[in-house]
């Protein structure tokens, strides 16, 4: 038993009764906060098992993204749910008991945790993963060398579920005035500028924006050689954004990065990952083979494939993220 | 026009091919032609002639075995038509009586004013396809989709008023039909093809010796009983509840093709998947043979207590069906030459009292019994048929429906069956006793409301009575002249019955 | 057993919460956030398939020789985006639910259908 | 050229959707939807009758070979899906202008064609995939696209539906995701062919038990088997009418697919039929699909929720002929997957033109339609008979294929299952036939109805015309039935 076992507890413990209470809770805000939370927390685990990259996005995606729309929903909706009552608790109670049950069953034959034996340590793939990917694709992080090239494909479809997503919902809430309003604005919509005696705030803010800036592109491209690439940068990108948005208002935002110019940067994109497939198919190889985009030296082709993949990803992950909280916050505003 | 119909001959299985097409052309024409009346009904009635020349011209080739497969359409599964004489026999029935109706339908429809006359046509045509399917099928697969497939053309018929009525007649005319067929007869195939590997029709049978004695008698029953067109009890609810359609449409039913495709069905499961020996033998048809009876004579005893006249004529077609059922189930070679018979004896009598009946709706707007006192005399060439029609299903000589129920007593003396004969004069008696009382009726009661009428008139001051003291008021000439065909082949068939019968016989006698 | 399996349990028990938050609540809201945590159970679950005892995080480093397995790491990146690209999408259709209806309530919400239709 | 297609197949739908967001107008969109689906319908039919002659293609997604990367397999099971759901795409992206003209605010029409051709590109990504978590990936881009597509429905109760949708869809998705995990974990492969060739060594183990049972729940919900269909009939009732012909088509037949794919390719038939009682659980579900389907079905007052429900018990029959999990039974299933997705595409189509016709599907509202609009009417009365199994239509060779197979397992009482829900389905079609025939309309029926847009009637005749072919002319659908079962089951030469 060494430390880690004891944050490991703590956390568990946390984690549990941030879930337990996020069940309990009948107040909306209080379980969106505690659901971010929940995500930190499991972020914190996340970093304790070695997962940086996914520690990472968990952090900006699950405990700071999430939580803005869900906040942004609460700011359009009403914060307060009815009492559950048994006839749905007790099945919804049966089912959950027995799907983990299932899974408890199932654990019992899994291989005992953190140990070196087990058969995903011991499948090839590991050491052509850990060993070979330096010299194949020679991306110190190999996370991004496995997201990238190696599953660079389901890489491709994850950036094409946050295109989906993005203009999923631009086409559920637009950009303009809800058709029917079904009942009279609730209470003042989300992003306000904030009034001018918050002076600390707006200073505040005003100079951290360039350092998340800064960061959000260090995180893209510094991606190869430690924890990031385009998914966290994208996010951290568009969070920054976000904060001036809450800080100096929805139009100065808008003004920053114009609405109009989102909708063309989420599909530019994809275009560019799924061109940068399409371009080494032209160039006589598979379709994603980085090798042929330079017929001289493979390696500097898998690096430029992978920077040039991870731009699209961050190019499309900002422009969702700030369209759909541009969304999510414009409805407001046009109640 | 002769050269093709010569060149046709010469190659008889083009003609097998052909046979159902012209009325599948026919009702191609008569859904696209819509309102055309004239043209429409020309295509139609000429349609049915040729098809009627080609079934006549095919009986000398009755017993040459000529086969087509339609297409292989999947495994286990072809589509096959064959020539054998009792497929002929039905054939012919269907398609000469085809254009006799047409003529009659365009009659009534005209002179009732009917709606949708095209949707008639067409789907007139469509149920005639199928029953000359369902006569020239090579196994039960084609058959069976011949036999849905007639139901499904025959239920816009039922259904034509369109009102609330004929769509629950409609309603219960399809859940009946396609739930037994469905139900019992599908399972019934299916079945037959697990125990013999085929399901093609054979002279002598297929399942002789495949299955139990007590497994036969099960299938013999789902099949009788899976034919719900034969109107076994309880199955057959479905025929009086057709009874709301234009009249034309139950003379189709009964006589023409739906029935009949039902009894033939059930004789050519006889003969040719079970095999006579085999029912005999293994006493599958012992137990059909008393449901059948009891049919027979239920029925009737049901019929003589209708007032409608349609529905009086329904309940006496399930009792008649009853004995082409019970011919088929003692399964002797001479009580299924009887039901080979009734099935064209029949056909030609049921459809002319069915004329007959909607020849007094049209001319009178009359449908019970009980009103057409006095008829006769207005309707004389009417109820001249109707009383030929008559005798002839009642079985008096010299009316083709004698011959049969002689066979049937033949028939079940040779089976060994002597109880049924008394069970078969009883139900002879019924019928007298249902379907005479309408002619006396007629021709010898005087008419309630012409009573006074004719006193005023025959007070003439010379005391003679006029002539004619009830105007004639047939119904439009389309209707008259067919019913008296029909009336007229009543007598002519009595006559012909041994070249009707007699391919049949020579199958059955075996090789 | 416990000391080698207690992580995954811990995960399962995460997991059944958030499972029975989806099925019990009816508030289109709160089905969202329990969806989230019935994700992020699984999410740990995958990741501890990765870890390997006295491990470091899988970026290639002359001071180190046991890495954790990239894989599980790789495939939850992806799970997480899909999770918040459908929370968004569920959340835009409750901000929709929310204007047709004037409820969040998925109950509510089918009872006024209801209502309607009875009507016509 | 050929050796690249797999790829193809699916990148170039991927490819149209941003094109479609980029250029931003409804026309242009159109023509890279259709573009799009006759270029992936094209590259299909290539595939196939490549597979049929040459055998199965396999394609490394960046020259990777498997298990490090992700490949591409191309047999003759998936290939026969892939003709499907591209075909459909095609009818769909011919029917769609008028029908997504008349129900979609103008403005988003560019986007629904962007999501019409990401749900195409996840439902054949999840076909060509030889790798169990890229099944995941394209998964979620076909449900987040197709929740969309449905969320975009005219009335209100297309947001709740959507919205129910999504909450089942993502439990089935990460049921699936759960599965793939235990999976993994007592193997360290997602390669489906190198997790075949390592589970075997494993059968008897827990995890892999309960693998099984989370991707076979998972792809149950997203395939809609009774009793998790509860998604489904208002999700397509309530869908806008192109994407109900999409959708009601192609969504849940991709998800048995990718459930057969699992079972044979990936768990293996020892596993999953041999080892788990899973043939008879299947068996029971399916029949208790195809009944409660066909017999809620004849209680709707909505044409689209009447077919929505007859396809919950349709689903039965594809359900019950897999759980046979024989030769017969798998060939039974492929061809019901494909008669039932034309016919209920068709039939679906003839509702949308139902629906812009006369501004509503409700039953009541169809009196007097056979004379006010016949070709529709014959169209409906030709599905219908097609749903009912009546022969010479493409239902009833694939019912005949799944009773032969039942005689074959000795499953009597699912014969008899199957005839009663066949009759059950007289019941449901007869009522919109009756109706729709012989009920006058109401008086005051407003005489200007819109007539059928070309387009979309042609689109209409084409599905249901292509079902009838397929009824008649069995044999070249059952032959490709029987190849993609044989490859399933590896038997194929």
């Amino acid at each position: 038993m060494n430390g880690f076992v004891w944050i490991d507890i703590v956390l568990f413990t946390i984690l549990a009764a941030t879930a337990v209470g996020l069940a309990r809770t009948r107040q909306l805000f209080a379980a969106a906060m505690l659901s971010g939370l929940f995500s930190l927390t499991s972020a914190c685990i996340f970093v304790l098992q070695d997962a940086v990259d996914v520690a990472f996005t968990e952090a900006a995606v699950g405990a700071g993204m999430t939580t803005v729309l869900f906040l942004g929903t609460l700011a359009l909706t009403r914060s307060r749910e009815k009492v559950t009552p048994p006839r749905r608790s007790i099945p919804a109670a049966l089912i959950a008991i027995f799907t983990g049950g299932v899974l408890i069953y199932a654990s019992t034959d899994m291989p005992p945790f953190a140990a070196a034996d087990t058969p995903v340590q011991q499948h090839p793939l590991t050491q052509r993963f850990l060993d070979d990917s330096m010299t194949e694709i020679g991306v110190p992080n190999v996370v991004t060398s496995v997201l990238a090239s190696y599953r660079g494909y389901d890489t491709l479809g994850e950036t094409v579920v946050v295109f989906t997503a993005a203009i999923a919902v631009l086409m559920l809430l637009g950009r303009g005035r809800p058709a029917t309003s079904a009942e009279p604005k609730p209470r003042e919509a989300l992003p306000q500028p904030i009034q001018h005696d918050q002076r600390v705030l707006r200073v505040v803010s005003k100079l951290m924006l360039p350092f998340i800036l800064l960061f959000a592109l260090y995180v893209q491209f510094h991606g190869d050689y430690g924890p990031g690439g385009g998914f966290q940068a994208g996010v951290i990108f568009a969070s920054g954004l976000i904060l001036y948005a809450l800080v100096f208002g929805l139009d100065a935002a808008r003004a920053a990065v114009s609405p109009a110019a989102l909708r063309r940067m989420v599909p530019l994109g994809v275009l560019i990952y799924a061109g940068v497939g399409f371009a080494t198919l032209l160039l006589g190889g598979a379709f994603l083979d980085y090798n042929v985009l330079d017929a001289h030296d493979p390696a500097h082709g898998q690096h430029l494939g992978i920077l040039l993949v991870e731009l699209g990803v961050g190019i499309t992950v900002t422009a969702a993220m700030l369209m759909l909280f541009y969304s999510f916050a414009a409805r407001g505003v046009g109640r | 026009m002769t050269a093709l119909f010569d060149a046709l001959m010469q190659n008889p299985a083009v003609a097998l091919w052909i046979a159902p097409l012209i009325p599948l052309a026919a009702a191609a024409s008569s859904a696209l032609l819509g309102g055309r009346r004239n043209l429409r009904e020309g295509i139609t009635v000429t349609a049915g002639v040729i098809s009627a020349a080609l079934a006549v011209a095919l009986w000398p080739h009755a017993e040459a075995g000529l086969r087509v497969t339609l297409w292989d359409w999947l495994p286990g599964l072809t589509l096959a038509f064959e020539l054998e004489p009792l497929g002929l026999l039905f054939a012919t029935v269907a398609s000469v009586l085809w254009p006799i109706t047409s003529v009659y339908a365009a009659g009534y429809l005209r002179g009732n004013d009917e709606q949708h006359q095209s949707r008639f046509f067409a789907c007139f045509a469509l149920a005639i396809a199928a029953a000359i399917g369902i006569a020239f099928s090579a196994n039960l697969i084609t058959l069976f989709i011949c036999y849905e497939l007639l139901t499904l053309s025959t239920w816009p018929l039922v259904t034509h008023k369109g009102n609330a009525d004929a769509r629950k007649g409609g309603r219960t005319y399809l859940l009946i039909l396609i739930g037994t067929s469905v139900g019992l007869l599908l399972p019934a195939i299916i079945w037959t093809y697990v125990l013999s590997g085929t399901t093609a029709f054979r002279s002598g049978g297929i399942l002789a010796g495949q299955a139990g004695n007590a497994t036969l008698t099960v299938l013999y029953a789902l099949f009788l009983f899976g034919i719900g067109k034969a109107a076994l009890m309880p199955f057959h609810r479905w025929l009086p509840a057709a009874m709301v359609a234009p009249t034309p449409v139950s003379a189709l039913l009964h006589a023409v093709a739906v029935v009949k495709a039902g009894v033939f069905t059930v004789m050519k499961v006889s003969i040719y998947t079970f095999g006579l020996d085999t029912i005999r033998s293994s006493g599958a048809g012992e137990l059909m043979m008393w449901v059948a009876a009891l049919t027979m004579l239920t029925t009737a005893a049901i019929a003589l207590t209708q007032d409608n006249l349609k529905a009086r004529l329904a309940y006496s077609t399930i009792s008649q069906l009853a004995y082409i059922t019970l011919g088929a189930a003692l399964a002797v070679k001479t009580a299924v030459l009887e039901g080979a018979l009734h099935i064209a004896t029949h056909a030609v009598g049921k459809i002319t009292l069915f004329f007959c009946a909607g020849a007094i709706y049209t001319a009178a707007h009359k449908t019970r019994v009980s009103e057409l006192d006095g008829m006769g005399m207005r309707m004389p060439y009417t109820f001249a048929a109707f009383t030929l029609a008559s005798m002839s299903i009642v079985g008096l000589p010299p009316l083709a429906g004698s011959w049969d129920k002689l066979l049937l007593m033949e028939g079940a003396l040779d089976a060994g069956f002597p109880l049924m004969m008394g069970v078969l004069m009883l139900g002879s008696l019924l019928s007298l006793g249902y379907l005479l009382p309408i002619p006396i009726r007629a021709f010898f009661r005087p008419a309630p409301g012409a009573a006074s009428d004719d006193r005023v008139i025959t007070d003439f001051p010379d005391g003679d009575p006029p002539p004619r003291p009830v105007p004639m008021q047939e119904a439009p000439l389309a209707c008259v002249v067919p019913l008296c065909i029909t009336a007229v082949t009543c007598v002519a068939m009595f006559f012909l019955e041994d070249r009707l019968i007699a391919p049949l016989a020579r199958v059955l006698e075996g090789p | 057993m416990i000391a080698s399996h207690y992580n995954y349990w811990i995960a399962v028990v995460l997991l059944m919460i958030g499972l029975y938050v989806v099925m019990s609540h009816s508030n289109t809201i709160k089905k969202l956030i329990g969806l989230n945590v019935f994700q992020v159970a699984v999410f740990m679950l995958y990741i501890s398939l990765g870890k390997i005892e006295g491990g470091t995080a899988p970026i290639v480093d002359a001071a180190f020789t046991v890495y954790s397995h990239p894989l599980p790491h790789v495939l939850i990146l992806t799970a997480i985006v899909v999770g918040v690209a459908t929370t968004a999408l569920g959340l835009a259709l409750v901000v929709r639910i929310h204007e047709a209806y004037g409820t969040t309530d998925e109950d509510e919400a089918l009872i006024a259908d209801r209502r309607e239709a009875e009507r016509t | 050229m050929i050796a690249h297609l797999p790829i193809l197949q699916v990148a170039l739908p991927l490819l149209a959707a941003p094109l479609c967001v980029l250029l931003r107008s409804a026309r242009a969109a159109w023509w890279i939807y259709l573009l799009a689906s006759v270029a992936a319908f094209g590259s299909a039919l290539l595939l196939a009758s490549s597979v049929a002659t040459h055998g199965p293609l396999h394609y490394a997604v960046g020259n990777w070979a498997p298990p490090f990367g992700i490949a591409y397999v191309i047999d003759a099971a998936n290939a026969f899906v892939l003709v499907l759901v591209s075909g459909i795409a095609v009818a769909t992206a011919i029917y769609a202008p008028r029908s997504i003209a008349a129900e979609i605010d103008p403005q988003r029409v560019y986007l629904y064609y962007a999501c019409l051709c990401l749900c195409l590109t996840g439902l054949l990504g999840i076909v060509a995939t030889g790798d169990a978590f890229n099944v995941f990936v394209f998964l979620e881009i076909s449900s987040l696209s197709s929740y969309a597509l449905i969320a975009l429905g005219k009335r209100r109760q297309a947001l709740l539906a959507a919205f129910r949708y999504l909450v089942m869809g993502t439990l089935g998705g990460t049921f699936v995701l759960i599965g793939i995990g235990l999976a993994y974990a007592v193997t360290g492969t997602l390669n489906m062919a190198d997790l075949a060739q390592r589970l075997p060594a494993l059968y008897g183990n827990r995890t892999l038990t309960a693998a099984v049972g989370f991707v076979s729940v998972g792809l149950a919900i997203k395939a809609a088997v009774f009793p998790l269909h509860a998604w489904l009939p208002s999700a397509y009732a309530e869908a806008p009418s192109a994407a109900g012909v999409f959708l009601s088509a192609t969504g849940t037949k991709v998800a048995i697919y990718a459930f057969l794919r699992f079972a044979f390719g990936i768990f293996g038939a020892g596993l999953v039929f041999g080892h788990l009682p899973m043939s008879a659980l299947i068996l029971i579900v399916g029949t208790a699909a195809m009944l409660a389907g066909a017999a809620i079905a004849c209680y709707q007052d909505d044409l689209k929720r009447i077919l929505a429900w007859s396809s919950v018990g349709q689903i039965g029959y594809i359900v019950v002929g897999l759980g046979l999990a024989s030769q017969q039974g798998l060939s039974a299933a492929f061809l019901h997957i494909s008669a039932h997705a034309l016919i209920k595409g068709g039939l679906f189509a003839t509702a949308g033109i139902v629906a812009l016709r006369l501004g509503t599907t409700r039953i009541d509202a169809l009196a007097g339609l056979a004379r006010s609009a016949p070709a529709v009417f014959v169209a409906l009365l030709l599905g219908g008979l097609g749903l009912i199994g009546v022969p010479l239509t493409a239902g009833f060779v694939s019912k005949w294929a799944l009773v032969m197979a039942l005689i074959e397992a000795d499953q009597w009482a699912v014969i008899a299952a199957v005839l009663l829900s066949s009759l059950l389905a007289l019941v449901y079609v007869g009522r919109i036939i009756e109706v729709a025939w012989f009920r006058e309309p109401p008086l005051l029926a407003d005489t200007a109805q819109p007539s059928t847009p070309a387009p979309m009637a042609l689109a209409m005749w084409g599905l249901v015309g292509v079902s009838l072919v397929a009824g008649v002319y069995a044999a070249p659908l059952s032959r490709a039935a029987t190849a993609a079962a044989a490859a399933l089951l590896g038997t194929a030469p």
